[in-house]
Parts: C-alpha cells; sequence; structure tokens
C-alpha cells in the first residue's frame, strides 16, 4: 500500500516525488501494441532516418502516459487524476533516461473537494523539458 | 568442449520430470486480442473481425486465428517480461547444460472451436525428453500445455512446443 | 513586419468546427488495460488484478489514465489514422506534428474499469494560424468526448495538430 | 472466404491455394503485439543476441510462419469444418521483407469416429524454395448434404 498523501501537507512550489524512465526499444514496441500506434518512426531506424529524423524516437503519448503514472503514484488510493496533459516541444529517444516531475503551482477547495494544480513535465538528461505540461488532482484532506 | 567432460546423457532424474503438472494459469480470449492476432498475421477474414459476422456462421463470437489460444494474464513480477509466459513455481524444473537454444516446432490439437470471450485455463506439464548425440548433442523438450474452458471445464486444445538445446 | 501568408481556412473547414464525427467504438478489456499499464511501466496493481481492484472499490480492472479502450478495428476501412483524422478537407502543408494531448476525466460520472464499451466522438474546436519558426503554421485543436455504455460521459480529450 | 469444401469434393494429391506474403518490421510489431512474444530479436536491429546467431538482420517469428500455416489451414476447412491439429518444426530461419508462401497438400482421406478427416502436408517455403517450416495437419470436412 502506498503511502496516503493528504492536502493540508501539499503547498505551492512543492515538487512531487520523480518518476524516472529509459525506455528499451522493446518498451516502444510494447507501447506500440498498447495504443495502437504502429508508425514505423518508432522501431524501425531506417524509416525514421528516411523521414529525417536522426534515430528512433519515443511516442509524444507515452510520455503523456508516464505524466499520468507519475501523478497516479503520487496521489495515492484517496486521490483521483482530474486532468492531465502536456505539448510535445521535444524528441526523446529510446535509451536515454526520461525524468518526469511536477511542481504544485496552487491548491483549493471547491464544493468540498481539495484541488491540486501542477506543472508538470518531462525531462532530458540535457535540461530540456520536451512534454511541457499542467495537471489538476483532487486529494484527500485529514480527518 | 573439453575432452575431460563426460558427454551429456538424460539422467533418471531429469525423467522424472516428465508428466509434472504445473499450477494452472488464466488465459483470456478477448474480442480485441482476437483482432489484433489477426492483424499481426495479415489476415482479413471477418470471421477474426466482425461478431455479428461470426454468429450468422453459427460461432459464438469471433473466431481465435489457429495457433492463437489466449493471452496469459499478465502480473508484474509474475510474467516473463519479454514473452509475457507466466513464471511458476511448481511444475518441471531441468538443469541444461547447453547455451544454445532454438525454436523446434509447434503443434496444436483442437477439441473445440476457441472463440472471444473464451477464458482458458492452462497447465503445463514435461512431455517428452529426446538426445540427439553426436559431435554437438542436441537435447529436445517438449513441453506440453493442456487448456481448458474455465465455464465448461472442457478441455479445448493441447499445444506441444518443443525447444532445441544444443 | 513581412506579409502575412494567404490564410488557408477556407469555409468549408470552418464549416466543420463543432460538427460531431462518426462515433467510434472503443472495447475496455482486462487484458488490454494490462497491456498498456505493462507498456507504460505502471506498478498499482489496480491495473492488472481484478482481486486487487475489488479490493479498493472498483467494479474490475481500472482502465489507466490515457486509455480509454482499444477501437474496434475493421480491416480494409480506410487507414486508420488518429479519430478523425483527414476528414473532407485539404490544407496545403506537407508536416505535420502531434502538438499536444490533454485528457480531462470526470470520475463522478463513472471510473473507466475493464468491460465497459466507450463512444468517442470527435470534433474540430478551432482552426488557428500563427507565424512560428518554421514559417506559417496551422495548429487545429479536436475535443474527443468519450461516453461510457450507461450513456454518462466520462473522459474528454484535447488534441492538437500542427501542419505547417 | 472461398467456397466451402466438402469431403466428397477433395482429393489425394489436392494442393491448397498458395498464401504468400512478405513481412516487413510493421508485420512483425504487429504480430508481436498479437501473439505477446516481445523478443527484440524480430525488431531491433542492434538487439546484442543476434549476433551469436550469426545473424545481421531481424528474423521472423517461427510462430508468425506457423499462423500462416494456420490460415491456410483455415482457409481450407472453411467455416464449416474443423481443424483437428496441426504442427510445424522450424528448419530454418526467414528473415523480414522476404516472401514466404504457404503451400499445402492433401496426402489422404478418412473416416473416423463418424468424422470425415483429411490429411494435409503443410509448409512454408522461402524465396529460393526451401521449406523452412514442414508440417503436417488433419480437418475434419462436412459432407454435402449433411
Amino acid at each position: 500500500m502506498t503511502h496516503q498523501v493528504f492536502f493540508e501537507d501539499v503547498h505551492e512550489g512543492d515538487e512531487i516525488p520523480q518518476l524516472r524512465k529509459n525506455c528499451s526499444t522493446q518498451q516502444l514496441v510494447l507501447w506500440a501494441a498498447a495504443s495502437g500506434d504502429f508508425y514505423q518512426i518508432h522501431y524501425d531506424k531506417d524509416f525514421a532516418q528516411a523521414t529525417g529524423l536522426k534515430g528512433l524516437i519515443v511516442h509524444g503519448a507515452l510520455k503523456n502516459a508516464f505524466l499520468a503514472q507519475l501523478l497516479h503514484d503520487w496521489i495515492g488510493e484517496g486521490g483521483q487524476v482530474r486532468r492531465f496533459g502536456c505539448s510535445y516541444r521535444g524528441m526523446d529517444e529510446p535509451g536515454q533516461d526520461i525524468l518526469c516531475r511536477g511542481v504544485v503551482t496552487k491548491t483549493y477547495t471547491r464544493d468540498g473537494k481539495h484541488y491540486v494544480d501542477l506543472d508538470v513535465w518531462t525531462e532530458r538528461p540535457d535540461g530540456k523539458r520536451t512534454s511541457p505540461g499542467t495537471a489538476t488532482v483532487t486529494l484527500p484532506g485529514r480527518g | 568442449m573439453p575432452d575431460t567432460e563426460t558427454a551429456f546423457q538424460i539422467t533418471d532424474e531429469m525423467r522424472a520430470q516428465i508428466g509434472i503438472e504445473s499450477e494452472p494459469w488464466t488465459y483470456e480470449v478477448t474480442t480485441t486480442s482476437v483482432r489484433m492476432y489477426a492483424r499481426g498475421i495479415g489476415s482479413e477474414d471477418p470471421i477474426h473481425y466482425d461478431v455479428d459476422f461470426a454468429k450468422q456462421q453459427g460461432f459464438r463470437s469471433i473466431v481465435a486465428p489457429l495457433g492463437y489460444i489466449g493471452t496469459p494474464v499478465y502480473l508484474p513480477g509474475s510474467n516473463d517480461p519479454t514473452f509475457g509466459f507466466p513464471r511458476r513455481a511448481s511444475g518441471p524444473h531441468l538443469n541444461i547444460p547447453f547455451k544454445g537454444l532454438l525454436d523446434g516446432g509447434t503443434e496444436t490439437e483442437y477439441f473445440d472451436v476457441i472463440c472471444a470471450g473464451d477464458v482458458l485455463e492452462e497447465t503445463s506439464h514435461l512431455a517428452d525428453l529426446k538426445l540427439r548425440e553426436g559431435a554437438r548433442p542436441m537435447l529436445f523438450i517438449t513441453n506440453e500445455s493442456v487448456y481448458k474452458d474455465k465455464a465448461t471445464g472442457k478441455v479445448v486444445a493441447k499445444q506441444r512446443l518443443t525447444s532445441i538445446h544444443m | 513586419m513581412a506579409q502575412a501568408a494567404p490564410s488557408v481556412i477556407t469555409d468549408e473547414m470552418r464549416a466543420l468546427v463543432g460538427v460531431d464525427g462518426p462515433p467510434l467504438t472503443l472495447e475496455v478489456e482486462k487484458a488490454n488495460c494490462r497491456m498498456f499499464a505493462r507498456a507504460v511501466g505502471h506498478t498499482d496493481r489496480i491495473f492488472y488484478d481484478e482481486d486487487a481492484a475489488r479490493a479498493r472499490g472498483y467494479r474490475s480492472i481500472v482502465a489507466p489514465p490515457g486509455f480509454l479502450g482499444t477501437p474496434v478495428f475493421h480491416p480494409g476501412a480506410a487507414a486508420q489514422g488518429p479519430p478523425g483524422a483527414g476528414r473532407g478537407y485539404s490544407v496545403p502543408y506537407r508536416r505535420v506534428l502531434n502538438g499536444g494531448t490533454e485528457y480531462e476525466y470526470l470520475p463522478e460520472n463513472g471510473v473507466v474499469c475493464a468491460g465497459d464499451t466507450i463512444t468517442a466522438v470527435s470534433r474540430i474546436s478551432s482552426f488557428e494560424e500563427t507565424e512560428g519558426s518554421l514559417g506559417p503554421m496551422l495548429i487545429t485543436t479536436r475535443e474527443t468526448t468519450y461516453t461510457n455504455q450507461h450513456g454518462a460521459v466520462v473522459a474528454k480529450m484535447r488534441g492538437t495538430m500542427i501542419q505547417y | 472466404m472461398a467456397q466451402q469444401a466438402y469431403f466428397e469434393d477433395v482429393e489425394v494429391g489436392q494442393q491448397l491455394p498458395p498464401i504468400k506474403i512478405t513481412p516487413d518490421k510493421q508485420q512483425l510489431v504487429k504480430f508481436a503485439a498479437g501473439s505477446g512474444d516481445f523478443n527484440p530479436l524480430h525488431f531491433d536491429e542492434k538487439f546484442p543476441m543476434l549476433k551469436p546467431m550469426g545473424l545481421t538482420e531481424n528474423i521472423v517469428h517461427g510462430r508468425f510462419k506457423y499462423a500462416q500455416v494456420g490460415r491456410a489451414v483455415f482457409a481450407f476447412a472453411g467455416y464449416k469444418g474443423r481443424v483437428k491439429r496441426f504442427g510445424v518444426s522450424y528448419r530454418g530461419m526467414d528473415l523480414l521483407n522476404r516472401e514466404i508462401t504457404v503451400g499445402g497438400v492433401v496426402t489422404a482421406k478418412r473416416e473416423e469416429n463418424g468424422e470425415h478427416l483429411v490429411d494435409l502436408d503443410v509448409w512454408t517455403e522461402d524465396a529460393e524454395g526451401k521449406k523452412t517450416t514442414p508440417g503436417t495437419a488433419v480437418v475434419a470436412l462436412p459432407k454435402r448434404g449433411s
């Protein structure tokens, strides 16, 4: 069972626990299978290069799903992911770390529900934020 | 191989593993999984895609292409991450001194048509061990999986997989 | 300031804004929830194990975030691009980028679980033109609404496509 | 789907209509998705296991070829026939982007326990005509008017 984070313990500016990913070529094929996106730039190097890319690239939607996992793992059993999204601003390669991060931007209570807004993003080893986005989750209150 | 090493032989201990049944594992046949397998083999036969069409032909639902007997339930840590098959505690255990491995063959025996919606219970056992002696000995290991329909308890298929270790 | 490129948004395209596309059926099953969770690397067993999901109060295995089922595949139907792609208009740009994706969940209407059948309906919410470092660009924003078998809207997705 | 074959109409020596397929990487990735076999041997040209196997290219899954044999046998049986058994051995590797031809021939007809059985030799053949996946199959066919 995961540790439960409560609304009262969360403050603007807090960074949530990071999630580190590193996609093997196999993971990209697993994602193709799971998502139904069989575009060859994600597993066929020759095809990728013929389209002008340096090599294989990680699916944008997979990075989006990584950000969802970052949130899901943080909010625990008592929380709910209400909204998450990102833009695709840079490419990630298989075999390279993708660091998923999030920072709290706002906390508020509406209709008895405790909301937390966050900035979320994936980050390359060179520091480039390749998938910046935002999210909203609800958290349980103490008591 | 060094001369001092005695030639590999199938021992009685290895033979004693034949027939020991593994714990069961659940395999699911779903509309989505049948369609994906059919796409994977390049078939466009509507019997594998269109539920209404398959029912008109007298089947319960879309028909699993031959060779597909469902997807094992995948639980992290319990299945092989590459092949998906369950890693089971019980069942045969063999110490094989060979590093090389080849897929030798596949054989499926059907007792019923497998359709989407079927939930199967699979058990496996070591069915056969054969040694082909020579300069480079080859060990043929045949495992048999038996698939039962969970709802009726009826055996619907048996599949034998032969691996060649050399 | 350089003269702006002529607009590529036609009346035909404007007429499509806000119009629902054809409904798409998505199936949520235990097996495809597990496959999605496995591909992402989720560790929470509510995405894999029915007993674990039930113990947490769900009907069955929970669809991982970002997963709303697998579209029913029809062989021979037009190439299965992104839902609603290439619908009845063309623009003079050859390059396409996926600009971003955002999912909004409405869990009070129902949490998506294995066994659900989801109907997805997509519509274009806007066309916008900008001039970027890549030259003139058309930004198409599309919204998809996901409705479950009980008629409840359980999620929405907004996607951005950039053509230049 | 071809017309339904009936037991009376099948003759020993009869050939199955050939199926030809040239699997590319996308096809094999789809097969990985369908079969659950995600061995990078079939899609990653840098996979370290290729070299010790003496390979410089990805190879087609044996089970893909088995499934192609299955397609031919299933098409022969028709919707009213029932495939009782089919098996193959893997005798040679096939590389991506090479044409594979699936063939079969009727070797015997017999009646057993009230079923009308047809025995077949089946195989896949590479572009050079080598049978890389030989095997056999047994199909129960309906009789006319039954």
